[in-house]
């Protein structure tokens, strides 16, 4: 991969976890010491750094609403959420929707369906919607983040509805949006892209719809994630673009638009950590460093 | 503290009734799933009692796979 | 004042559970019916293919009977 120095020299700074890291961490562990919580100052230290895997589950259940801002409330609330999971669970067995060997995502898929009430009948599950295929691809990611299948389940729930009713209307702007920040960035590469039709082409499902579940490692993902569940769906531009510009010399290089499509579907899994802190500075560096909730 | 103390009521009242909303949703799509089962279970004793299952084999076993 | 509030809230919180705890009730009564209808309907799909119905067609009819 070829990479521009100047470029990969402003991320080195990320890529260091080393004192900037531990100060971090102390300050979200005053920040999660709150009783009740602070949901607005979580959303922002998210938005500014990421968060130390150690507590990135726990702040996105409160971020997402899952677990409510009291620390007393915490177990109550959980008990609620597991019986609501296993009701679920349970009649849906019943109704052999599902059954033991069924895949997680299928059972979420189900669950999720029965949820927001838009259950088939049993006699036809065999029919998938295009938005079921996104809803598969965040929801194996997640799982295999989170492991626990009523955090699982939860988190998926909690996230695909924000996502649907906080960004469902911005959404089609995006690929314009990308285009735009584009346009400041590097418009020699946009103008190639443009001029072998690739620009109408590029995998926007994977990016903006499934939110690169499937595209970049868990690692990577959840750091676009935390942006994304602490409130801003611009990040999605940001890493699409840099995308494009760490993999410029190879995207200059090729004129037809499936290639470039199918180069970016199966992107390489390597250097996905750095994509992201660039993007995250691209996306500081044009909408201004977040010191409240976006 | 009194608003504390609301905004915590509130958070848990809201969980309690999500848990009762699903319910109701699966109530729902088991009495609709059910309806279902039964009207395929009528089909099949109209058959059985009119002797088409006997007469027609093959017949009843189209229906059977269109189940 | 707190501590009308307060038992305002637990009064709240406890209709929800009741609530709760009905419709759930409800849904066992389902679930186990619906349990019950696979299986009858297991039991036709298994002597139809099996071609018991046509051969012992009283035996069939008093299978439905005591269902």
């Amino acid at each position: 991969m070829a990479e521009d120095p100047q470029r990969n020299f402003r991320s080195i700074y990320y890529e260091k976890v080393g004192f900037r890291g531990v100060e971090e961490k102390k300050s979200l562990e005053i920040l999660l010491k709150d009783d009740p919580l602070d949901v607005e100052k979580l959303c922002t230290f998210s938005q500014r750094f990421p968060l130390p895997s150690l507590y990135r589950i726990h702040v996105w259940k409160v971020l997402l609403g899952i677990l409510p801002p009291h620390a007393e409330s915490h177990l109550l609330v959980m008990k609620y959420r597991d019986e609501q999971y296993h009701d679920v669970l349970h009649a849906l067995q019943v109704m052999r929707y599902i059954h033991e060997d069924s895949p997680k995502v299928e059972i979420f898929l189900r669950m999720y369906q029965l949820e927001t009430e838009k259950l088939p009948r049993q006699t036809d599950i065999t029919h998938l919607e295009p938005e079921d295929e996104d809803f598969f691809a965040i929801a194996k990611a997640m799982y295999e983040m989170v492991k626990n299948e009523v955090d699982s389940y939860w988190l998926i729930k909690c996230f695909v509805n924000q996502f649907s009713h906080k960004y469902g209307d911005s959404l089609p702007h995006l690929p314009k949006s990308l285009e735009y920040y584009l346009s400041l960035e590097d418009s020699r590469l946009l103008n190639h892209l443009k001029s072998c039709g690739a620009m109408s082409k590029l995998p926007y499902g994977l990016w903006f719809r499934k939110c690169f579940a499937g595209c970049l490692p868990d690692s990577s993902l959840q750091r676009v994630w935390d942006k994304l569940i602490s409130g801003s769906c611009k990040i999605l531009v940001f890493v699409a673009m840099e995308i494009l510009l760490s993999y410029k010399i190879m995207l200059l290089g090729m004129s037809k638009a499936e290639s470039i499509t199918q180069f970016l579907e199966n992107m390489p899994q390597e250097n996905t950590d750095a994509i992201v802190s660039k993007a995250v500075d691209l996306w500081h560096k044009h909408c201004g460093t977040p010191m409240h909730t976006i | 503290y009194l608003e504390d103390f609301k905004s915590q009521a509130s958070h848990q009242l809201l969980a309690a009734q999500s848990r009762y909303i699903t319910q109701k949703q699966i109530t729902q799509v088991l009495e609709r799933e059910m309806s279902e089962l039964y009207s395929q279970l009528e089909k099949k004793n109209l058959l059985q009692s009119a002797g088409v299952v006997s007469d027609k084999r093959a017949g009843g076993r189209a229906t059977e796979a269109n189940t």
